[in-house]
This record gives C-alpha cells, structure tokens and sequence, in this order.
C-alpha cells in the first residue's frame, strides 16, 4: 500500500517536474544563419488524407524553389509538417507543440474547415499569422491575422449557388428543373442551407429564381450505397443536378446513375476529388464544379513561364509520389497562394515579427503566381474579392469555362 | 491504507492543479498545459469506461455515445442557444446518465447477455445516436456546431489553464471515483460480477443494481468529459465525436494499463498519449496506428493483465529503471527533451516489467517475488492437520445418529418440477428439510440432484410447484434476495473470486449477507471463518494459488460467513484424496455442531452413512426413498438405482 | 498369450490439481467384452476418455495394439481403432443422423468403405435408416444412443468403448442397447463397457473391473464380480 | 417504383454485405474466433484487385487468380497465429482489432490515403447494368450477388456433402468428442482460414468493381457487417445471405422513403431488438453450430 502511494505521488512529481523542467527545452535563438522554421499539420492519414497529399507536395515544392532562389531574407526555410491524422483533436495538440514547444518562426494553417478553425485558436492565442489554403466560410473564421488563400468572397453560402446559376443561364436551354444533394458536412452543407442566421443557400436561391426544387436529399458523409439516391433521382428527372458534397461522392452518385441507366442532363458538384471523375470516362462528360485554378493552355500563356514550370514540376512530383491525380489546379494553387501569403508577409515586413506581419498583410496585401494581387480587408475576414470560377470536364480534362473572363473554354450545355 | 492512497491522489491533483495555476511563472510553454489538459481528458475517458467495463467485465465499444452526447449537449447549448458553457455541463451529465440507464436497462434485463452480444449492443448505440442527430438537422444546423469560448473567470488567466484545470478536475473526479469505488462495497461487488456473476448473486450481492450503477457513474463521467472536450476541440460535429476513434482509443488504454485496478488506466492513457506526442514529433506518423495496433494485440496475447499488475509486481525495478533512464538521458542531455526522456524512461520500465514478469523469465530467473502456484508450495496435508480451533475430539459423539431434536420445518418444497425443454430434470418432488438436520441427497448421474440445489438457490426457477424457506416463499425471488433468508451453496466445481484473496473471497459473503458490513469489519470475521475450515494460515493468498481441497474448504468458508439457516452442498468431496475427504468430512461436522442445517450432495455413500441424519435418493427426477441412512440404503428400489435392476439382493 | 489389444499401466490422470486417477492399470484381449463398474465419480469416465485421447494422461502408459498411443494428440488415436460412445451420448445435435454417422468414418482408413459400413450399422439399428435426414438433437434418447454407438462403429474400430450406455434410457431401450453391444461383439470388435448399472454391464462381459476413488480395486470374471460382496460394499457404500 | 427499384438494388448489395460478413461469421462460429481483421483483408483484397487490374490491364475478375492464392495464404497464417495463441473468443476480438489497425496503416503507407478507382477502361462494368422494362439491375451487384450466392451455395454443400465440412459443424459443436474421431481440428481451421482468406478476396474484387477506395473503408464496413452477422445468426452461412438481403432492402427502402440518414438509425435499432429478442440470430437455423 505504502507503495501504491509513493506510486502515485511519484507519478505526480515526474509530471510537475516535467512541466516545470521544460523551460530549458529547447533554446531560443534567432541567429541569423539558422533556417527559418514553418510548422503545419497536414491530414496524411485518415479521412481528409487524400487532399492532404496535394498540399504536401505543393508545399514542398514551394520550399525548394524558395531555398534554390537564396531562401527568405537570405535565411533557408525549412518547413516541419506534421500528420494530424485528420482528427481534430489532434490540431490544436500539434500547433500548440510546434509553436510553443518547437518554437517555429511562422505557421500554415491544416487542411479542412473543422482543423483550420481548432488551428486558428492556438494561432490567436498566440498571435500568429496563419494563412490557411481551404476554409470559405467566411464568417467562421474571426481572427484578424489570419489570411485565407482560397476566397468565395465573404457569403461563399449564396456566391457559389448564384454563380452556377448565372453560368447555366446563359446556355440555349436553361435548366428549370433541379435537384439538391447535400452531404451533412460542415464543409459542404452551407452552399445548400445556407449558414447560421443567413439562410440563403442552394435551396433558397433556387426558389427566387423561379426554378423547380425536384429532389431535396441529404445523406450523412458515411454514405456508401448511392442506388436509393440515384433512383430517387432518376425517378425526378431534374435538367440539373446539384450535387453538395466531398471527395468521391459525385463519383458515387455518377456511376450509380449510370447504373440505372440514368444519363442525367447536366452535373455540378462542389468539392469533389477531381482523378475519380475523370477516371469514369465518358460518364462524367460535361460535369461541373466550382475552380480557382486550371492550368489550361490559355491561362498558362496569361500567367508566364514562371506559372507553367510550376505546374509541371508539381506533375512531376506528383507522379513520383503516385498520387492517381497529377494536375496542379485548385488545391494545389490555394497551397501555393497560402506560402505566398506567408513569405510575402517576411519579405514586406523585413522579419518574422508576426504583428508586423499581420499588419503588412492588411496595409500591401500580397502578390501571388496564380491570384494575382491579394488584398486583405479586416472587416471581411481576410476574404478578398474572388476569383472563383466554374469548370467542366470536357474531352475528358477539366477546364475553366466560367466567367467569360477568365473561362479557357465554352459552357457546354447537356448533350443531346 | 484508504486514506493513504487518498492522501496521494489528493497530493498529486494539488501538484498538478500547481502547475496550472502557476505556468506562467514556471516558465511553462503552453503546449505542456495542451498535453496535460489531453491527458487529463483521456484519463477521464479511459477511467469512465474502466469502472463498467474493467471493473465489471462488461466490456463496452460504446464510449463514443457519452462523448458525443456530452459534446453534443454543450456544443449545442451553448453554442447555438448561448446557454452559459458550466451550466451544461451537468445537463451533459444528466443526459449522459439517463442514456446510460437506458442501455443498461435493456441490455442487463435479459439476463443472458454476456460478453461479445454486450460488446455489440453497445457498439449499435453511439450508430443509432449520430444517425439520430443527422435525421434532425434542427439539433446541429446539419453541419456542426461552434463551441464559443466561455468568459474565463479571473481567477483562472488564461483559456488553456482554464481548459486544462477544467480538464484536470474531471480526470481527478473520474480517478478519485474510481477509487472509492474500488475500496468500497461497490467495488468488491463490481470485482465479484466480474470474475463469477451468479456465485456473487447467490452469495447476496443485488448483481443488477450494482451494474447499473456502474453504468450510471460511467456515463456521467464519460458525458461530463466530452461536454469540456467540446471545448477543447472547439467545432464538434458528428464525425468528430460518435466515431470509432473514441472507443478504440480508450479500450487500448484501458487495456494497456490494465482493467482492474484504478490507476490502470491512468498508466494507459499518460503512456499512449505521450508515445503518440513523441511518435508525430519525430515524424514517425505513419508508424502511429501500426505500433498501437502492434502494443494491443502482443499485450493482449502476452499479458492480459495489463501493465499496471506487472508494474506493481516490481515496483523498484519499475520506478528504478524510469528514474535511472529516464534520469540518465537527462542529464547527459546528448539527445532529445524532458519529453523524450519520460516517454523513453516509462517505456524500458514497461518493458523490463513484461519481460520479467513473463513466464519465461520467472521460471529461470531467480528473482521471483512472489511466483504462483510453484514458488509458494501449499502443503495439503500438514495445513490440514491441526486446526488450531476449538474442536474438542471431533465428531465423537454422534456417528450417524443425528441430533435428537427435529426442529422445525425450515425447507419445504411442494410438488416442485423444473423442465428443460422437453426433458425432466425434477418431477413433483415433495421435500420437507427440519433445522438441525445434516440431509444427504443422492442418486445415479442425471437423477436431479443438482437440479435441485439450483432450484433451492434461486440459479433456477421452477416450471411448477411452491419452495419455502423459514416460512417465506421463496419460489420465484431473485437469488440474492434468497440468500438474504438464510440459504447458501457451494459448488460442485469449486468457483472463488479469482481476483480476490482468500480472507476477501469469505468477507464478501458478511460485506453483502443480511446484516451489511463494510470491508475493514468483514475481513476479521472472515478469517474466524477461515479458521473454521483450517484455511487461516492461508488468508492472504489468492484462490489460484490453492489446490482443489483448499478452494473447496474456502467454498464452504464463504458459504458459512453469511451465516445462513440452510447450506447446500454440492459434492463438496468430490476429486479428493481419502486423506482430503477425511478432513472435510471434519469440517463438515463442525459447521453443522454451529447449528446450521446441511443439505449435501454426495456420490462417496459411504461417507453419507456415517455423516448424515437422514438420506434422500432421487432417481430419473423422482424422489425415490427417504428416510434414516442405514434403511435407505437398504431399500431394494435403492439398490435396484445403484446397481442396477436386475440386482436381486 | 498374446499382446492385448488394449493394454494400460499406471495411469494417473488429474483435472487440473485435482487427481481422477491413481496408478491404473487394465488390459483387453482382441474380442473380448470387459467391463468397469464402481460407484459415481470412481473415474470410469475419466478411464475411458484417456484411452481415447479426449483427455491427456499425467502418468503411465496406454498402448494399443502394441503401439504406445500416450502422447498422440486426441485425434490420432483413434487411428489405432480406437472408437467412444462418450457418456451422455454427446452426440452433434444440430447434425442430421446420416452426418452423425457419417462423421464416426472420418478417419482415413474408414473413410472409403464408408458406404459398407453405413448399411451394417443400419442392419443393427434399422431405425436409424429411417432417421437418417433428421436432427440428431430431436431424436429421442434411446435413439440418440443409437446414433452414438452408429457413430463409433462407422470408424470400423478394432476397440469399442462405451460410457454409460443404460444412462438416462428407459429400461426397453436399454434392453435394445445391451442386445445392439452383444452382436457388436459378436462381430470381433472388443468392447469396454463403463456402467453404474453394474448388473446389467457384469452380465454381458467377460472379465470386469472394479474402480472405487480413482483406483482399481478389483479385477477379474464377471461371474465373481457379479457375487461379491465388495462389488455391493464398494457401490452402496455400506 | 422507386420503392420497388430501391428493393431491388438493395437486395443485390445485401449479397456484397453477405459476402463480406460470411467468412467473419464462419470463423466465428466454428473456431470462436471474433477476427476483425477479415476486414483487413477484405481491404487488401481491393486494393489488390485495384493494382493488379490496373498495372497489368487486366480485367478486375481475372485478378481473382492472383489475388484468391494471396489471400488463402494470408487468412490461412492468420488462423494458424489464432490457433497458436490459444486466445478466448472475446481477447480474439481485441487482438484481431490489434492487427486491423496495423493492416489499415499499412494499406495506407502503400497506397497513400487517397482515392484509388479502376478507370473505366480496366473497369467496364463500374456504369454497366442489365435493363427490365423501368427495372435496372447493376452489373456489379448482380456480381456480388452471384458471387455471394455461389459461396454460400458452395459452403453450404461443402459443410453438408463432404467429410472436411461435416468435420467443421462437428468442431463447432463438441471439439473433444469430433477430434476423438480422428478430426485435428488445427489442420482444419488453418484451412478454414485460407478458405475464408478467399472469400475476403472476391467480397474485396466486387468492393472495388463499383468504389473508390481508401483505408478508412474497412470501419465503414463494421457496423453493417456485424449487422448481418448477428441478425442471420452466428455461424449461420445461408442465414448470413438471407440477413444481407435484409439489411440491403432495409437500409435502401429507407433510405429512398425517408432519408439516407435515416438508414443506420432504422438498421442499428433493428439490431438490438433483435439481440434482445432472438439473440441467437433471426435465421438461425441448420447451419453449422
């Protein structure tokens, strides 16, 4: 028994002590000769691992072109990233160590929306800048410093339904009928409910616009058998169908309809994986979905050689790390517009103050290969005037087809 | 000792609540106070689910509906109703609670559920419940919900020490649970269900209650838990919190450090925690989930007990070999941080812990400190020989014939029957047993007579007919209730509390008999039981440590300690050697001189003859002959059933 | 004389710690029928399940047909011709009667004349013919013993161990058992009877053995078994 | 018609559900052995399937010539280390957890953790289907279908026609008394093993024939697997078909009447009503305990 106790308080002593003795952890320098430290967390594993691939592979590519130039500030860079298993828990864990611990001279954000915003409260507490690659939803994301890379402007819940809606408006033969699938995901949901108080989304903006909701369906992210919705569909018979969802699920849903026979007239699905779709074939002729980026022909002649080598090597890359989807588009660019934010942020300021920084970034904004100009307004969160677009698979690739602008090609409507 | 082991628990929370308070001026980085803070939330998970399935041994996969529901009700609350944050943590527990007698509820009414079924039940629910909160999207807005950081009181600085003494608090309050519950009644009757669940009812303990209420507590701390890892997490959403990562993760810890003791897991949960820091820090992510799944698949294939019993075996070696490694690196400060010193120091004393304590390394090694079974020898015979009890010329005065007086009806049984399926057990037997007897029952295999004990004991219930005891009506009471009247069994194949020592095995019989007592009151007049049967000298051992004799010596010890009116005996001779049966024909005769009645099965009829007052045979379920031994056996039907019918005598 | 078929010395058997069997030693001759009586819980079972390899013996040595079967796992025993009706029957109850049977002629050498064999059992028990498609588990307990013994005799032993066959049965059909074990025997397979009911076994067999309190205790012709007074003392305890 | 559609196409996936969870239930009740890392290897049998197809061009059913030995040898390895353990049925549960975790790790480490389809030109039958009037019927579930009727067909014969099955049923029901009759019940579940080793390869090639596949796949599976186990009753292989109809035809009339959601709340509930009501499985019947 005496011994259980001592046990027990020796126990307690070893953690105190542990708590107390990790002051002289490691030292804190700031020589000038030593590498500037990133730290991040990615999901390599679990259920957010397959995006979190592209970021990796983005980012170090970013980081060997960067040190191959002559590194930040004269420094080399060096960028610790960490697998955060895509468990949430897990983030603020991991960033806490990496700034408090590992001491790292600036921070990336995670990927996925639940991550970012678990990162975004250690980066707060510590006053960090955090530029972050993939969450849209602006009014979740309230700390000043930090800076999102991929912008759906500040109501991305009514631009997006709105944008598609216009996009398809303006072919021959406008879709009248439509039907709504929304995964039950924070991270697709809003652009059908709408978020919070504001309740404009996919629904509601369909409704105004005089279009005929057919189909309503939302199923849980664990879905697996898609025939119940696919018949459910088919039985609809919408012209368009919208599908808000992740990963695979438009996938799934395609070629469950294909299954029944069902050939449906157009397709838009928001975040999808783009290789699945483009490994269906002929099925996914003609779908859409929303881009930041493609690397078609016509914007790489726009954006210079700089943007073409980039993409290129990120092929490369790609194919060497076996990734079944090679192409530099919208994950990796909102990756490369993340580390620009970042370096841009040490470059203007002339250190790694991260106050300075925070404060540059919102007086100069900041220059990107694949954005151009960024400029950062507080009171929108960060979120800078968009510049997404609407892409679709065509001839087998995905290219920009929408805002006239900025599209590499024409809308197709639904083939005959 | 209670108090001892309190005052350390309470030493340690102090230290640590120290910590918290005074991180700043400590010079703590904040990150320490993260991975305390997620320590202290694994620990509370991992013990909330120990006191159901460790101490119980109804091992759950349901983890993840407390943590869920818990996060839930907060996230929500406050969230998106803007409840203030410590006002839903008890409606979580509440909730939590009620969830969790509902499971219970459904899943101990029927019986029978042991086991894997009990495993799969509770893997269902937390399914059932995110389905629930999908299908009604007015619960979470259908996408997640917000957790907005509480106003942190003054007192408290900043978010991360308010998070973190939160978070230490409920582990404190799961731990110290855990532990009172251990040392307490609560505990023992938890330990018995676990290692034999009937023995423990019929010995008196209201098995159904007690596993309710270890259901209850584990659901109020599982739920008060997730309702702070809300907090800590910040945005919950289904996926986040009703997942299997919850589940699985607690089960390895509670595994890894072992189910039976509080500060199991404990152990578990600092060392997966702290390996897993370590492991992501050197970049070894990918070997993560492959050296968890490796620890719990080798621990449970080599030892099943978990660390906790093997560290305590050697606890210098244990202790020695964190401090001197751990120690070590420290200050030769070569390679590494505070961090990679403990997380090194506590695995090689986890690692020399298993190893030595392998079977392997007992049986060669000579430092065995306390070896089972070999090391120790129980002699059977120079332990029995003289008991050292008041027993003057054992058993001179009566050789069969009985005590005079025939005392009162005290067991009645009226045309009882009991069937299975479509055979019969017992067929209408009428059966009257008076105070004072020593009846003996027997009969060819298969004729009923443990049929018929289970019937008295309450195991069973019969198809038909009326059993009373001292006059109650017994027929259709739970066992434990019955035992409460004034019965009591052993049983054929001997079955101890294995986890239990000897002197604890006969105390639970007077901490859960008619008059309860606590631990510390029973445990002295257990032994004056143990002494009884002349098993005092072994008091301290542990059931596996004795052989067939002594376990069954302590069966009838734990019998006599609630002090009942009937003892059924149930081939409590069985297996022995004729020195064996010799003594415990002894004790048999001294248990029933205390004046309890006897009712003991037995094949050795020769031993009957000289024991009992009075034979009942029964044969094919029928009683077939009742009456004096030297008549009974003399009765043709009698030896018509025993050798056979076409015996002419 | 000839080696016998079965031959067993000092056997000591325990369940766990606590011993069954003492220093043990019987022998059967090629056709004969023995029997071994004694009391409840004497260790006739515990006898006949070493012998059959169900469970291990802790000392001594078992041999059949000369050779030493002590250490063979339990399922190479009855390789040697070696085939138990274990007490209780212990048929396969949710099996029909045709895999009962079916399954006794597992062993290599019984496997490919399993066909043969079959019709001989059901020359002997011509009801189990017409039970064949049933569940063992529904037939009645006479007709379970039936297939219990059908089942060993399908592995064509040159030993038949029976344990308690009379358990349990009503009288007729224990008449029907003991009249089934005569012609089995009849047939040349050797035969071990355990029985408590110690007439019934002592009239059918030729030579006996009594075990009492895991030893044996005495041993020889049924017929002076039959008229001792230790046979009733030892049973009956008197 | 919805409803109808929805029936049907349910009842076909119930025969993938089926041929998922039949080796889980035969190991289960004949060797007492809870192996959850069948899921594992149901996994590797996909990804197997993909990679073979996908590297050598060939089509995804052929790969069953490499991919069933593979996992015959792995299934048999596996019983052979359960029966070298000697574990209890439940510690089976946590050791076999044990080694599906590792399995996931390393499927992941191989394979990355992102999405891996059969492109449509070594996968045609991914968008096939076979057309009745309005009526249309999957190429790849009638697959699974016919794959998961042809092995319980086949296990059903086996375990009833030949003497290794009869030995089997035997083991489950009274192991002492069927190895006196010669049955080395070690030789056997290391075969059973392999066998249901093969299985997990064609549930894994009709998995992979119509999805996406990541690691975490194989915790989707868990809980409509051990939902079909239980509900067609341990051990039980025609009842184990019978229950993956079942839990196809609920879970997709559900889904397509009320919601996807809805699905594993009606299932799951379905569940624990039948534990508490017929514990033993609502086809329990003739199978092999």
């Amino acid at each position: 028994m005496r011994r259980r106790s001592l046990a027990v308080i020796g126990t307690a002593l070893v953690l105190g002590a542990a708590a107390a003795g990790c002051g002289n952890g490691s030292g804190s320098g700031g020589d000038g000769d030593k590498p500037i430290v990133v730290g991040s967390t990615l999901s390599l594993t679990g259920a957010f691992a397959a995006t979190g691939q592209i970021h990796k592979i983005a980012g170090q590519e970013f980081v060997d072109r960067l040190n191959a130039n002559g590194g930040l500030l004269g420094r080399k860079v060096e960028w610790k990233v960490v697998d955060d298993q895509s468990d949430q828990a897990k983030v603020s864990q991991l960033y806490e160590r990496l700034i408090s611990q590992d001491k790292v001279d600036l921070i990336l954000g995670p990927y996925a929306t639940p991550n970012i915003l678990s990162a975004m409260a250690v980066a707060q507490r510590h006053g960090y800048v955090m530029p972050q690659h993939s969450a849209v939803l602006a009014p979740q994301l309230t700390y000043d410093c930090q800076f999102p890379a991929w912008s759906i402007g500040p109501t991305p819940n009514s631009f997006i339904p709105n944008q598609l809606f216009d996009a398809v408006a303006t072919l021959p033969s406008p879709p009248k009928k439509i039907a709504v699938l929304t995964s039950q995901s924070g991270s697709a949901a809003f652009v059908s409910d709408g978020f919070g108080d504001d309740k404009s989304g996919a629904l509601s903006i369909a409704k105004e616009r005089g279009l005929d909701v057919v189909a309503d369906i939302h199923y849980p992210p664990t879905t697996t058998d898609w025939a119940p919705i696919a018949a459910q569909v088919r039985d609809a018979d919408p012209d368009l169908i919208i599908d808000n969802g992740l990963g695979v699920d438009a996938a799934n849903i395609l070629q469950a309809m294909a299954q029944l026979n069902y050939k449906p007239k157009q397709m838009f699905g928001l975040f999808p994986a783009p290789g699945p779709l483009l490994a269906l074939g002929d099925e996914a002729e003609g779908m859409l979905s929303v881009s930041m980026f493609e690397p078609n022909k016509p914007t790489l002649d726009k954006l210079g050689p700089e943007a073409t080598a980039i993409t290129a090597d990120f092929t490369k890359r790609a194919e060497a790390a076996k990734l079944p989807y090679t192409v530099f588009e919208t994950q990796a660019a909102a990756s490369w517009n993340a580390w620009e934010i970042l370096t841009d942020a040490v470059k203007n300021s002339g250190g790694t103050d991260q106050r300075k920084m925070c404060d540059t970034l919102h007086q100069k904004g900041a220059d990107t290969t694949f954005s151009g100009h960024l400029t950062f307004d507080p009171k929108a969160h960060n979120f800078w005037p968009t510049t997404q677009s609407i892409k679709q698979i065509q001839n087998g690739d995905w290219v920009t087809v929408w805002p006239a602008d900025r599209a590499a090609a024409k809308l197709e409507g639904p083939r005959p | 000792m209670i108090r001892r082991g309190g005052i350390g628990l309470l030493v340690a929370f102090l230290v640590l609540v120290a910590v918290g308070a005074f991180s700043d001026p400590l010079g703590l980085p904040s990150f320490y106070l993260i991975l305390l803070g997620s320590i202290c939330f694994w620990i509370a998970q991992a013990t909330s689910w120990n006191i159901l399935s460790g101490y119980s041994g109804y091992f759950s996969f349901g983890q993840a509906a407390y943590v869920g529901v818990g996060a839930y009700t907060t996230a929500v609350l406050s969230g998106r109703h803007g409840v203030n944050f410590f006002l839903t943590v008890p409606l979580a527990a509440v909730l939590c609670g009620l969830l969790a007698l509902g499971v219970g509820a459904v899943a101990f009414r029927l019986g029978s559920l042991r086991g894997e079924i009990f495993a799969l039940l509770t893997l269902a629910v937390p399914f059932i419940l995110a389905a629930f909160a999908r299908i009604n999207q007015s619960i979470d807005g259908g996408q997640g919900t917000t957790v907005p950081v509480p106003e942190v009181p003054d007192a408290f600085g900043s978010l991360p020490e308010l998070q973190y003494l939160l978070a230490l608090l409920i582990a404190a309050i799961a731990v110290a649970a855990a532990y009172a519950i251990q040392h307490s009644r609560t505990g023992s009757a938890l330990a018995a269900i676990r290692d034999a669940e009937d023995v423990a009812e019929v010995l008196g303990v209201a098995t159904f209650r007690y596993k309710m209420l270890a259901m209850l507590i584990s659901g109020v701390l599982g739920g008060v838990a997730g309702s702070v890892y809300a907090l800590q997490i910040g945005f919950v959403t289904v996926e986040s919190v009703f997942g299997l990562t919850i589940p699985l993760f607690v089960i390895v810890m509670g595994v890894l450090g072992g189910r039976t003791h509080w500060l199991g897991p404990v152990i578990g949960a600092v060392l997966i925690v702290t390996l897993q820091d370590r492991l992501s820090s050197y970049g070894l992510d990918a070997w993560n989930s492959i050296i968890l799944g490796g620890v719990l698949a080798l621990l449970v294939a080599v030892s099943p007990d978990g660390l906790y019993a093997r560290l305590r075996a050697r606890p210098l070696v244990s202790l020695g070999s964190l401090v001197v490694v751990g120690g070590g690196l420290a200050v030769l400060n070569v390679w590494g941080e505070f961090l990679d010193w403990l997380v090194v120091g506590m695995l090689v004393a986890a690692l020399l812990a298993i190893v030595l304590g392998s079977r392997w390394a007992t049986a060669r090694l000579p430092l065995g400190r306390r070896a089972r079974t070999t090391a120790e020898p129980v002699p059977a015979e120079p332990a029995i020989a003289e008991p050292a009890i008041a027993d003057p010329e054992p058993a001179e005065a009566e050789a069969g014939t009985p005590g005079d007086e025939p005392g009162a009806v005290l067991v009645e049984c009226r045309q009882v029957a009991r069937y299975f399926g479509g055979v019969h057990a017992l067929e209408d037997v009428t059966l009257d047993i008076r105070a004072g007897e020593l009846v003996g029952l027997v009969g060819p295999n298969g004729s009923g007579k443990t049929t018929l004990i289970n019937l008295l004991s309450g195991a069973f219930r019969p198809t038909r007919g009326v059993i009373r005891l001292d006059g109650q009506d017994i027929t259709r009471m739970a066992p434990h209730k019955i035992a409460h009247v004034g019965m009591a069994r052993t049983y054929q194949i001997p079955r101890p509390f294995d986890s239990m020592t000897v002197r604890d095995n006969v105390a639970m019989a007077i901490m859960f008999g008619r008059e309860p007592l606590p631990l510390h009151r029973a445990r002295p007049i257990a032994e004056r039981h143990l002494a009884t049967v002349a098993l005092d000298h072994l008091a301290d051992a542990h059931p596996a440590d004795l052989n067939l004799h002594q376990r069954q010596l302590l069966e009838m010890a734990r019998a006599i300690a609630s002090s009942p009116k009937v003892l059924l005996l149930d081939e409590a001779l069985a297996g022995l050697n004729p020195a064996e049966v010799d003594n415990a024909v002894r004790v048999v005769r001294r248990i029933h001189e205390s004046g309890i009645t006897i009712v003991i099965v037995e094949h050795l009829l020769r031993v009957l003859n000289q024991l009992a007052t009075r034979l009942v045979v029964l044969d094919r379920g029928t009683c077939l002959a009742d009456g004096e031994p030297q008549t009974v056996l003399n009765d043709p039907a009698v030896i018509r059933a025993y050798l056979g019918r076409q015996a002419h005598v | 004389m000839s080696e016998p078929l079965l031959q067993v010395r000092d056997l000591d058997v325990r369940y766990g710690d606590a011993q069954a069997l003492w220093d043990v030693a019987i022998e059967v001759h090629e056709g004969e029928t023995v029997c071994v009586v004694g009391p409840n819980g004497a260790g006739k079972s515990t006898l006949v399940n070493a012998v059959a390899g169900i469970h291990p013996a802790h000392r001594g040595r078992i041999s059949v047909g000369g050779v030493d079967v002590t250490r063979l796992r339990g399922h190479r025993v009855c390789g040697h011709g070696v085939a138990i009706v274990p007490e209780g029957r212990r048929i396969f109850p949710r099996m029909t009667v045709l895999d009962n049977l079916v399954l006794g002629a597992y062993r290599k050498s019984a496997r490919r004349p399993h066909r043969e064999t079959l019709a001989g059992v059901y020359e002997i028990f011509p009801r189990l013919a017409e039970r064949a498609g049933q569940l063992a588990g529904s037939l009645s307990g006479g007709e379970q013993q039936m297939v219990a013994i059908g089942r060993a005799l399908m592995a064509q032993p040159r030993l038949l161990l029976l344990d308690e066959p009379s358990l349990g049965l009503a009288p007729v059909r224990v008449d029907e058992v003991y009249d089934a074990i005569g012609r089995i025997n009849e047939r040349g397979v050797s035969v071990v009877v355990v029985e408590q009911d110690v007439q019934r076994a002592l009239a059918i067999a030729g030579r006996a053995y009594l075990l009492g309190e895991g030893r044996v205790v005495m041993s020889g012709p049924a017929a002076e078994l039959r008229d001792s007074a230790e046979v009733r003392r030892s049973v009956l305890g008197l | 018609m919805n409803v109808i559609q929805a029936t049907l196409t349910g009842a076909l996936i119930g025969g993938l559900y089926a041929l998922m969870a039949a080796g889980l239930s035969v190991t289960w009740g004949v060797l007492r052995i809870i192996n959850l890392a069948h899921f594992g290897l149901i996994l590797i049998g996909a990804y197997l399937t993909f990679q073979v197809a996908t590297s050598w061009h060939l089509d995804p059913v052929l790969t069953l010539v490499v991919t069933v030995p593979a996992m015959f040898v792995a299934g048999a390895a596996i019983q052979w280390l359960f029966d070298r353990l000697r574990l209890t049925e439940f510690n089976s549960l946590l050791v076999s957890f044990g080694l599906l975790i590792i399995t996931i790790q390393v499927t992941s480490n191989i394979w990355s953790a992102d999405f891996r389809r059969m492109s449509a030109d070594v996968n045609p039958y991914a968008t096939q289907s076979v057309a009745l009037g309005r009526l249309v019927f999957p190429v790849t579930t009638l697959v699974a279908f016919g794959l998961a009727a042809l092995v319980v067909l086949g296990a059903h014969l086996v375990l009833r026609r030949t003497f290794a099955g009869r030995a089997m049923r035997a083991i489950a029901q009274d192991r002492a008394v069927a190895g006196a009759f010669g049955v080395d019940h070690r030789r056997l579940s290391v075969l059973l093993g392999g066998v249901v080793g093969a299985t997990a390869a064609l549930a894994g090639m009709v998995f992979a024939l119509s999805n996406a596949l990541t690691p975490d796949t194989a915790y989707e599976w868990f809980g409509t697997v051990f939902a079909v186990v239980i509900l067609g009753g341990i051990g039980e292989v025609v009842g184990t078909f019978a229950a993956g109809i079942l839990v196809g035809v609920l879970s997709g009339v559900v889904s397509a009447v009320w919601s996807p959601a809805a699905a594993p709340f009606v299932l799951f509930s379905a569940i624990i009503l039948a534990l508490l009501l017929r514990p033993q499985g609502l086809f329990a019947a003739g199978g092999v305990r």
